[in-house]
């Protein structure tokens, strides 16, 4: 047992402190930080600066163009772009189709696809969940019909996030209608720009355009674009799902969130003091924290075991349900820190060229409140987990 | 011991969720959202005519109610209803002290605004004062017959459409002082006033006020010179009454809500809610609420009490710990479908817990429990 | 809507303290208060103190000796008894079997059976649970076969609280073992001095002995002990459920613990203050009067609409659901309140001739704290609340 | 960054895990906690052969061990078996002070603690210190080449089987100062000194100790005069390592003992844990359960840190309310069974729950948390 860092480990995260202090552009880091919305090309942008340096696919080989980075060094640079107010890396092409190209994709389909994700060529977006299907995958809709060298797809995705910068999207469509479940589903990559495609924004609770739904009338694919083999797309897809998990915890944007809970409640004040000299807003501050602490050592032992080729599997599904859970309590207590100036509604206090209605702090803390109650309920809401959870350890 | 409602109050929720369950649906509700003023004058005028601003008044200050349980009552069916238009500001705070300290002139005004022609606004609330009643440092200086106000208040609701503007003002006293605090009349087109206006997360609008030397005669002040706090604070107490019954009736809407679908959304052949882990949390938001319900009965019992102030700081303090609970248990529940904008239950979710942000969250209610338990 | 009590019903509750003032001794309020067990013979003498005054059975029409008060006369009893440390009156005759015999049982055995009940002649237990069974009566497996004029009890039941105190049982039995579920269950009553019956006493988790086993060995019963018909036990069992559960919500109880928890919390010390000015244990306190408040109140809606006539249904779920978190958590508090003194073992703590080890209240205090968990467990678990109330308020 | 065990500590865990399970299952331990002496002989020397002893003291002291680890792989499987034998009081208290303060002849008492021949007693908390450390208001007074000691001492555990008792008292300052205070050794048979022995609720005995004109030599005081409140503080810091682990040990023990039942219980023919409300439920503990893990990993891991008492406080009071969470779940999804004594589950849970009584509960620790961070 050693909690410490290797001296290795510690000269990494050296270099991945100095490497943002002199790339990260303080626009960016402020945007992040007020919750300003980057928009398409404040997120290519970013990943160009880490495209660049090597550092823009952390958990691809090196073969592939990626860093190769052990569990222990992505924690780490997690960690890290986290505390730096860095954008997160957009995950859709780079830690989920990636891969699962590299894992199951043609030679061609590697060679074509790869190069463009780094480049930021394709913005790809994810065609999984289908409206009223929520985090089921097995009971998908959307069907393929092969027709000589193509797929005729036809059917509707939805919660598409960032569907809107889009130029592919992956998407898991059932070319076996009369298989059960989840046999008969196929993996296809499709180009938005076919004929037959449309995208309609779905604005979330906090008036943000963040996902989408996006229809599809009888769209031409071409064979080619079919992943792995017809009616094997469940097998891919549950591969991508372990990848999309990796920083589940989200304990970098946990640890950020609560920095800036405290940064808050040392500039507001109750009944005169200082908010965080309140004992009961001391005491939830405590509590939060306290927690963190655990999970930022939970995540660390799975992400140290799977350093060590231990796969993470039900853990994944815990870390899930306890990350959310602290997130969302450090988004409340943001909202409650700020008092009355959590009213103004987001947009019109953080963004235009007017000063910031209240504090500068203030203005997004509501919405964000809103926006992650998202966190517990999209990939595979938490009673889903807590179903895998309990199967696993009582199957028994 | 009686816990049922007068006929006439019986009278006044039916005909109400009645008017809003047929004339403000979701899309009625969406638009108004999305609009420019940030609330409907038609829906206003036809609340008036309802009755339901005059339910808020007591008979001698021109109204028929006035009353805790009348304010309850109105306020749970507007908070069922979701409904954004500002009844609370007009009424609750700005017709409230009109009643309370005008004069015969100034309380003449009560009539314009039980018949939904006046618009009023408090503005009380300062940049540092987080939800510090008594902490105001916008000041009120004489010059001549007349008054000169200067500072800034925060977050006044309905400020853009307000007649006028009730605006708390130091004559003397150090900023925490309760002493020393009048309100005055300010009409919205005086000079000096700056309004900065803005939508609110949980709909309708709100202005940040600049008041920039605003000259106003003496008869602009309500009542006594530096006795203002009093009549604040009760309609403070009001308001709390209303915000409180509010929140419980969108609590109600939300826990409706959430049983349609989970009885409508199935999974594996059968509605979600019949699932056990579902419906056990089901039935504890359906428990909370009759705590809510309850703590609303407490607070507006006790309006006139002397003990007021703890049961209406005791009815916050539960609701706001009930209302995240129903709100966020609601939105999760429903998944997906609850995340987006036009869903009914997100502007109902919204209503309930943004409520947290006006006259005090949980934490502060606990606090003033505390503290005036220990007294 | 009134919140405040009629004149009447302040009289009636000064009628009440006058009444507790003059006739309840005050060794019995200490033992009640310190939380002392009074055995058989304190209850006895309780019991007596109230059927004198003809207070001893409040829900009892008076043409069979009872008070015939109104729900919230009877709650207003309840509050008073309980702010007095007064005994619990034991409800096992009075509360569940006599309404029974009232309304289902032959006049022969009214005659009998009721004046012995006020009298203190009978101590009644309930044999209703059995091993294994938890809360779920349908699955019941004591026998009752008729041979002549008896029936032949063979079987076990459990959790017979103060079993070990009683001269009669009344049970549930299985009469006709074809019929399903619910039916072929008859409501028997049966003399504990018979020949066959062995008491086993279970000593729960705080060291007390409280309840029991009760073993049925060839036990022969009179067929006139049967009450209404045969096989129509489960409607006479759901008919005493719901008379079981008029204090429900225990607010009396919970009142006093409270009160309890803030003279502890006066005299306690933390840090060189009193603990009821530590922010945090002032919160905990706080909040839990706050539900409390609320409870009484949604407590009162439901009796006084019991004594306007409706009957209260799944509302009896909901306070009993609640009404245990709130007690289980004054509990909690009371613990914590009084440091290291809660760890002596209660019995050593509290009983014998010596002084009290630690403050007189430390003493009972994590023992009532474990006892009390069985609140939410026993006469239908919360679970099982929970579940009725899903039942009743979606089934729509 | 490494979270594998050390060879010998994964020796230690296994072999003690394997003993206890073989040995002290709950027929042996029910006679244990039903025998006047509250503990077993014989156990005692057989965990000290096993080395369970020798472990928590560094080579130098005379062990094999003694690092943050070594305790914590100790205590969770004491807590796992829910062990009553004293070994928090007689090595990690009375031996840790004797080893840290103790001149050559103390410090060789150390062999005989690891050895079992002698049991120790921590005497410091007092009636009216409740966990605050630093009052300490028995005193000791120089007389001649002898030190008297006055005052009462409470819930001293283990008093009544311990050779020696290591006795906190004041030679100077107030009530709450950390200086002043000094350590004494004081012989179980010392002229004035009274136990009065009683059984705990969650096993074991404890005393309330009188300390009469009790006279001991100027070299029963380890360590110098009025300076023994640091090494109070290590060995506290210690003690509460060893009561997260074996609190964590016996929830572990707890979630178990619930998945078997779950599984092993059947309703409408169904395991109860196949119900969905049973089964999210025991999902949550077994998450909580892996956050009180990664606490006492925390806490372990910083015990010789400048941050250690950072760290056990948020231990601790993550552990007393995930503690609590799993006792209370455990019983309610267990059912009457856990309510019983006899029943291993009952045991368990109150070694969880009243571990908050020693050294502070959830409230203590955060406030301690609240203190140090801000510090």
């Amino acid at each position: 047992m050693d909690l410490n860092y290797t001296d290795e480990e510690k000269a990494f995260r050296e270099e991945v402190r100095a490497f943002l202090d002199e790339k990260l552009p303080q626009e960016v880091r402020d945007k992040v930080r007020r919750g300003i919305s980057l928009g398409k090309e404040g997120h290519d942008e970013w990943h160009r600066i880490l495209n660049e340096k090597g550092w823009l696919a952390p958990n691809w080989p090196k073969a592939f163009g990626g860093a190769e980075w052990n569990a222990v060094q992505r924690h780490i640079f997690e960690e890290e772009l986290a505390a730096a107010h860095a954008p997160r890396i957009v995950p859709f092409g780079l830690s989920m189709l990636g891969p699962v190209l590299q894992k199951f994709g043609s030679k061609e389909q590697q060679d074509y696809y790869l190069p463009r994700i780094l480049s930021g060529k394709d913005w790809w977006c994810q065609g999984y969940s289908e409206p009223g299907a929520g985090s089921d995958l097995a009971s998908l809709k959307t069907r393929a019909v092969r027709e000589g060298d193509h797929y005729i797809v036809n059917g509707q995705k939805a919660w598409t996030t960032l569907g809107q910068y889009a130029n592919w999207i992956f998407c898991l469509v059932r070319t076996d209608p009369d298989a059960k479940q989840q046999e008969g589903i196929s993996f296809l990559l499709i180009d938005m720009n076919t004929p037959g495609i449309e995208v309609r924004p779905i604005i979330l609770l906090d008036g943000e355009h963040e996902v989408n739904e996006v229809f599809f009338d009888d769209v031409k694919v071409p064979v080619e674009n079919l992943v792995g083999e017809e009616n094997k797309g469940w097998t891919y897809a549950k591969y991508l799902l372990t990848h999309e998990r990796t920083n589940i915890a989200g304990v970098g944007f946990s640890q950020a969130g609560l920095d800036a809970v405290k940064r808050i409640a040392r500039a507001e004040s109750a009944n005169g003091k200082p908010l965080i000299e309140n004992p009961h807003f001391a005491a939830r501050l405590a509590q939060v924290e306290i927690d963190l602490m655990a999970m930022a050592t939970t995540n660390l032992r799975i992400v140290s075991g799977a350093a060590a080729g231990q796969a993470p599997g039900v853990e994944s599904s815990m870390l899930k349900v306890k990350g959310t859970i602290i997130r969302q309590e450090i988004n409340d207590l943001a909202r409650r820190a700020v008092g009355p100036y959590a009213m103004p509604f987001a947009s019109e206090a953080v963004e235009g060229d007017n000063d910031p209605i209240g504090p500068e702090y203030a203005g997004p803390l509501a919405a964000q409140y809103f926006n992650n109650r998202k966190l517990s309920i999209f990939g595979g809401s938490n009673e889903i987990q807590r179903g895998i959870i309990a199967k696993v350890k009582m199957g028994g | 011991m009686d816990f049922n409602l007068t006929e006439e109050r019986q009278m006044l929720q039916d005909s109400l969720r009645r008017y809003l369950s047929d004339r403000y649906d979701t899309g009625v509700r969406n638009e108004i959202l999305d609009s420019d003023d940030g609330m409907s004058a038609r829906i206003w005028g036809e609340l008036a005519e309802l009755g339901v601003i005059g339910a808020l008044f007591t008979e001698e200050q021109g109204g028929f109610g006035g009353a805790g349980f009348d304010i309850a009552v109105v306020f749970e069916e507007l908070g069922r209803g979701g409904v954004v238009e500002p009844v609370l500001d007009t009424a609750i705070l700005g017709g409230g002290l009109l009643a309370r300290l005008g004069d015969e002139a100034q309380r003449d005004m009560v009539e314009e605004v039980i018949g939904g022609t006046l618009h009023l606004a408090l503005a009380h609330g300062e940049p540092a004062a987080r939800y510090d009643l008594s902490r105001v440092e916008t000041t009120a200086r004489a010059e001549g017959d007349s008054i000169v106000l200067n500072g800034r208040k925060s977050v006044v609701i309905n400020a853009e459409a307000a007649g006028y503007l009730l605006v708390s003002a130091r004559e003397s006293g150090g900023a925490f002082d309760r002493e020393g605090i009048s309100l005055f009349l300010v009409p919205a087109d005086a000079t000096g006033l700056t309004l900065r206006g803005y939508p609110m997360m949980s709909g309708g609008r709100a202005a940040e006020v600049t008041l920039d030397g605003v000259s106003v005669p003496a008869s602009a002040r309500l009542g006594e010179a530096g006795k203002g706090f009093a009549a604040l604070q009760e309609v403070i107490a009001a308001a709390n009454v209303a915000l409180a019954a509010e929140t419980m009736g969108a609590m109600q809407s939300a826990v409706e809500l959430t049983r349609d679908y989970l009885m409508t959304r199935k999974q594996f052949g059968r509605p979600i809610g019949t699932f056990q882990a579902l419906a056990h949390r089901f039935s504890d938001l359906l428990i909370e609420l009759e705590q809510a319900r309850s703590a609303v009965i407490n607070a507006a019992g006790h309006l006139e009490s002397g003990d007021r102030d703890r049961q209406i700081a005791a009815a916050r303090n539960l609701i706001a710990r009930v209302g995240r609970l129903v709100a966020e248990e609601s939105i999760q529940m429903h998944g997906g479908i609850a995340m987006t904008q036009e869903y009914e239950l997100a502007h109902i979710a919204k209503r309930i817990v943004m409520a947290d942000h006006r006259f005090g969250d949980a934490d502060y209610h606990m606090e003033r429990f505390i503290e005036l338990s220990a007294a």
